[in-house]
């Protein structure tokens, strides 16, 4: 591949990279920080030919090492990621079920103030049954 | 070597590289972030699929397969099992690998450095010195924060014994990128002294500094990617690692920026000064100390109550109280709102994740800004293990080395509730005078065990 | 140039193209527009090496048009975005400036609330006398 | 022909890529936008300086500074000396002329067709089909927009008529991709069926959807240019036409999206529909008049304005007078403020253009969002010719095509003043209910004249 060509890659996707990045809440910080990391576990496209033109005891042990070693990033790093962000949707879900279910409850009975805080304190214990 | 994939090969690799970017965009909003590491998940295993069938890969099928399913399988089971709060570390440990993956491939490349013109041998080169740091580094800090090391600081002339080193790897970089015959000796000396680079690199970091310490190794080992994708004219590699890069660069630069740092300072001057300046213990003389029962009550015939939690609340892993807590004031009427400060805790965004592990709903949770404006209208103010994010010492005193930083200015709210276990000071080192302030009660004790004493209060109280 | 280097060219310029107009505030489309047609003028320099390497005069005067044709686009581009970017600019700077000397004079003298009123009658005539 | 460029041609086009996105990205903030032009000048003259050193410029060079000279200076004082309000056809000019090389460019290369090879040819056709379309249907527009040309629907069954030359102009174009000879006929005849198919594309637009066009022919002429970069082994080229082809294809949605039309709809159906829903004239008969001098008063005498402009303003230019009147107002201690709906106008940003070039200060400037939160603290609206984005039955008329549209609230305030000419409507020729309004109070006559006449109403006050 020519030089001025990887210049350029490296140029665009740094860019690339640094825009999408740039305007992101930092409660995401940590699992861009784990997504990121997994993403470069793509050196395992790379290990595996290095290791599949791998010649003498030597070069396939380090070989052996490097797939190894790249597929315990690629893995650890899904799983890692994915949990973090599980949680994050999860909890989105179940807030959108709980405000659904009370609007639901709202709709069904027009009750007195009194009336209400039971309904939502029933919806509260609804929710906390499905969380379980 | 270069230029003999096929036709589809490119192109698999052509679709991963964009993948990879889709998914990297997904990721970096709230809603979309799952669907963005799946799709990232996609453009792997297409990038797998892809070198499997590459024509370089001329033999060793089954010892690849066989490698892969070592590292899968234990890295699977270990990040399914790990809990939360230790995700920081695991995210060293496997980010440290990768950059391990790209330092073998490189080396296996240049012990072929025939196979090789002189540009792509200068970035093999670059690549496993920058990948090598990244491994011993990465894996030093996981042991670190996985409390198995606790190596200090070994040199006392650490800053001459960087530059002798650097100097030595990088004259034996020079060596291996401009000879186009392997030198194994070389080359093994060139991987131990690069190792021990990282090694030392990370040894004197405080442990508080190593979110910073660790997205900057992701960042290098996306390179170490990216350079090894240049070598094997692989541009996934290329496109992958240097988007991996850029991001972990400026994720970087905006954690040091969260907590306060400067870069530069964490690296080469971090023996935790600011843990210096102020080691007398506080005097407590003052402080307002309030029961569990009374603290429940308070809150519990509030109308506006704003929780703020710390590090304390990570390390007693009180989330799920918190959210019992929460739900049974929300019951009694009580309008219950989060305050997450940009640095609580150990990690950005560490409160977030535990707070959305045990359930908070997303619009309960205010950042710094939007809760401030509120915070005259907020009748208690419950702070959960937190220290510096809320240490008025910020506001008023030009010598802190808070000075400057944006607290959650919870004095404003009518009363002030502060769960802590003793006299123990926060990551900075310093006395809060919130603590001695006129409207703050502190309850003393574990923050799990004081949230659920509040909790059979509350309950008490029907 | 291999086709595929210039597919991974279009791809990754393409999402940084993209990306950056993503968050764009609908006050800049109008100089954006522009801006980004000053930006495809570098057909300038395709234009010269047309014409550069045109034999003939079908190939001349074609190529001619060519370099016209890409001038006038870049000249032009570049004076409308600028024009339009100096507004937007000299809006925020003379703002500025007014607001600067509106707070001095308020620092300076501590008045009345009638003669509060004269002063900022001043500070608007200095401004305006300012703008012309 | 590739490759064969030097290095340091290949660096300045390196650099010259990186100064346009670099530039295209500060471009896109307020703050710096101006700088933004300024550094991707910096790339063009890069980009240019490297194309004169350029291996494959082997003669031509006074004929090349000839035609520069023609073209800048032309341009240069077009665009020096055109107003503010009559920039959308400049852009569509430019745009054009910019399509109109990337075609050149192609057919100065299909004429060589031997030196190149079947990709390259491919683009190239492609790029020269693109180019063409945009440079007939932009210069069509410019026409269209300057009032020089006045071309409405040609054919009765264009759809038919459109399938049919595409179906053409595709086949000449795979003749000439495949074929390595240059066929001059052929290609003739492709040029005149693509440049017919700009025309048939503009002719049938209604002036009002034209930004929308126009923002969609200069994404097509990035195209374009991208593809004879490639062509000409020319990746600065290539990287910023495909960085303007893509931010443009965006603003175009954008664009359509604030006018509430579909592209589609512009582009196979664009005959001015919502135009023939309301021919009949309003009836005036509720409408509450005022003059110039209680209208002046009953602003000087508020505490709070809001200032609504819409197009009437831009067409009579009273921009500046507008903002006479809001200084006045101000020095009387009122507080007036801009509102701007994101569609007031005919292009995106009309207003604020107009209000920037007048010297309206940036932070009285509130969209939609912001003002309508506060509208109802506002003691006076001043709507100054402007009719859709003010139209109540956006909100409650179903049938209404405005249906859906945030308006701006102005029914909020407590008193409403609209300026316009006479029983005139909007863009959208509907009704507008505001005008019966009981707040309302309607001044006729052209707005800069009507605002001088409160300007001067003001100062009698004194
Ligand atoms: N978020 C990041 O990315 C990051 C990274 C690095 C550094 N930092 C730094 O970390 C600090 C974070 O501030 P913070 O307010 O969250 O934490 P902090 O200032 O470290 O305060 C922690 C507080 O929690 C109390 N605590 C500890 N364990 C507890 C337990 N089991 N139960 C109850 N209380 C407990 C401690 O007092 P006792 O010992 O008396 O209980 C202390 O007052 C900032 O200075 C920030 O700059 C943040
Ligand atoms: N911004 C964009 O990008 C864009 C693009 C395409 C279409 N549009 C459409 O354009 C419309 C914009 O709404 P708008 O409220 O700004 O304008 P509008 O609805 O077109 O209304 C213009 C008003 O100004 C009055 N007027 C015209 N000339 C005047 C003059 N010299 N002095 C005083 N009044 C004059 C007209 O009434 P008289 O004739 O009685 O004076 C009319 O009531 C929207 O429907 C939008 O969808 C916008």
């Amino acid at each position: 591949m020519d030089a001025f060509v990887a210049l350029y890659l490296f140029m665009l996707a740094g860019i690339a990279g640094y825009v999408l990045i740039a305007n992101v809440p930092s409660i995401l910080h940590t699992p861009l920080l784990s997504g990121s990391n997994f993403i470069h576990g793509v050196v395992l496209a790379g290990a595996i030919v290095a290791l599949g033109h791998a010649e003498g005891t030597l070069e396939i042990s380090i070989g052996f090492f490097g797939v190894m070693a790249a597929t315990a990033n690629v893995v650890g790093g899904y799983v890692v990621t994915d949990r973090m962000l599980a949680m994050f949707e999860s909890s989105a879900k179940r807030n959108k079920r709980r405000v659904e279910e009370e609007r639901r409850q709202l709709a069904e009975r027009h009750l007195t103030d009194a009336d209400t805080r039971d309904a939502s304190k029933d919806s509260a214990s609804d929710s906390t049954g499905a969380d379980a | 070597m270069i230029n003999s994939s096929s036709f589809f090969i490119d192109l698999a690799y052509f679709f991963s590289a964009t993948l990879f970017i889709y998914g990297l965009r997904r990721m970096s909003s709230p809603i979309s972030a799952r669907t963005g590491i799946w799709i990232a998940a996609a453009g792997m295993l297409l990038a797998v699929a892809a070198s499997f069938a590459h024509p370089n890969v001329t033999g060793n099928h089954w010892l690849i397969l066989f490698a892969m399913l070592i590292g899968g399988v234990f890295s699977f089971i270990h990040a399914k099992r790990v809990v939360i709060s230790e995700m920081p570390q695991m995210i060293a440990l496997y980010n440290g690998l990768g950059g391990g993956a790209a330092a073998a491939i490189a080396s296996v490349e240049l012990l072929r450095a025939a196979e090789h013109g002189p540009s792509q041998r200068i970035l093999a080169v670059a690549g496993a010195l920058i990948g090598c740091i990244a491994f011993s580094g990465s894996l030093l800090a996981f042991a670190k924060l996985a409390g198995w090391a606790k190596f200090g600081n070994w040199f006392s002339r650490r800053q001459t014994a960087y530059v002798a080193m650097m100097a030595v790897v990088l004259l034996l970089g020079f060596i291996l990128s401009f000879s186009n015959t392997a030198h194994p000796v070389l080359l093994l000396m060139f991987f131990v002294l690069a190792l021990l680079f990282g090694v030392f690199m990370t040894s004197p970091i405080a442990q508080a500094d190593m979110p910073v310490l660790i997205s900057l190794y992701n960042a290098a080992a996306g390179l170490a990617v990216a350079f090894e994708g240049f070598v094997l004219g692989n541009p996934a590699m290329m496109v992958a690692g240097t988007l991996v890069c850029a991001a972990g660069a400026l994720l970087t630069r905006l954690m040091a920026r969260a907590v306060n740092r400067r870069l530069s300072e964490i690296l080469y001057s971090g023996f935790g000064i600011p843990h210096e300046i102020n080691e007398t213990t506080t005097q407590y003389g003052h402080v307002n100390e309030v029961d569990a029962f009374d603290a429940a009550t308070t809150m519990a015939f509030a109308e506006e109550v704003v929780i703020v939690p710390g590090y304390g609340m990570a390390v007693s892993q009180a989330q799920h109280k918190v959210q019992e807590l929460t739900q049974l004031l929300e019951e009694r009427g009580v309008n219950v709102q989060f305050a997450i400060h940009p640095v609580a805790g150990r990690m950005p965004g560490h409160m977030n994740v535990l707070l959305a592990e045990a359930g908070v709903a997303y619009e309960k949770i205010h950042d710094i800004g939007e809760i401030n404006n509120e915070m005259k209208k907020i009748d208690v103010a419950l702070v959960i293990g937190a220290n510096d994010i809320v240490n008025l010492s910020a506001r008023t005193d030009e010598k802190s080395p808070l000075h400057g930083m944006p607290i959650l200015n919870v004095d404003e709210a009518s009363s002030v509730i502060v769960l802590k276990r003793g006299d123990g000071q926060g990551y900075a080192g310093l006395d809060n005078p919130l603590l001695q302030h006129g409207k703050t009660r502190v309850h003393f004790g574990d923050a799990r065990e004081s949230v659920q004493e509040m909790i059979s209060a509350i309950k008490s109280l029907d």
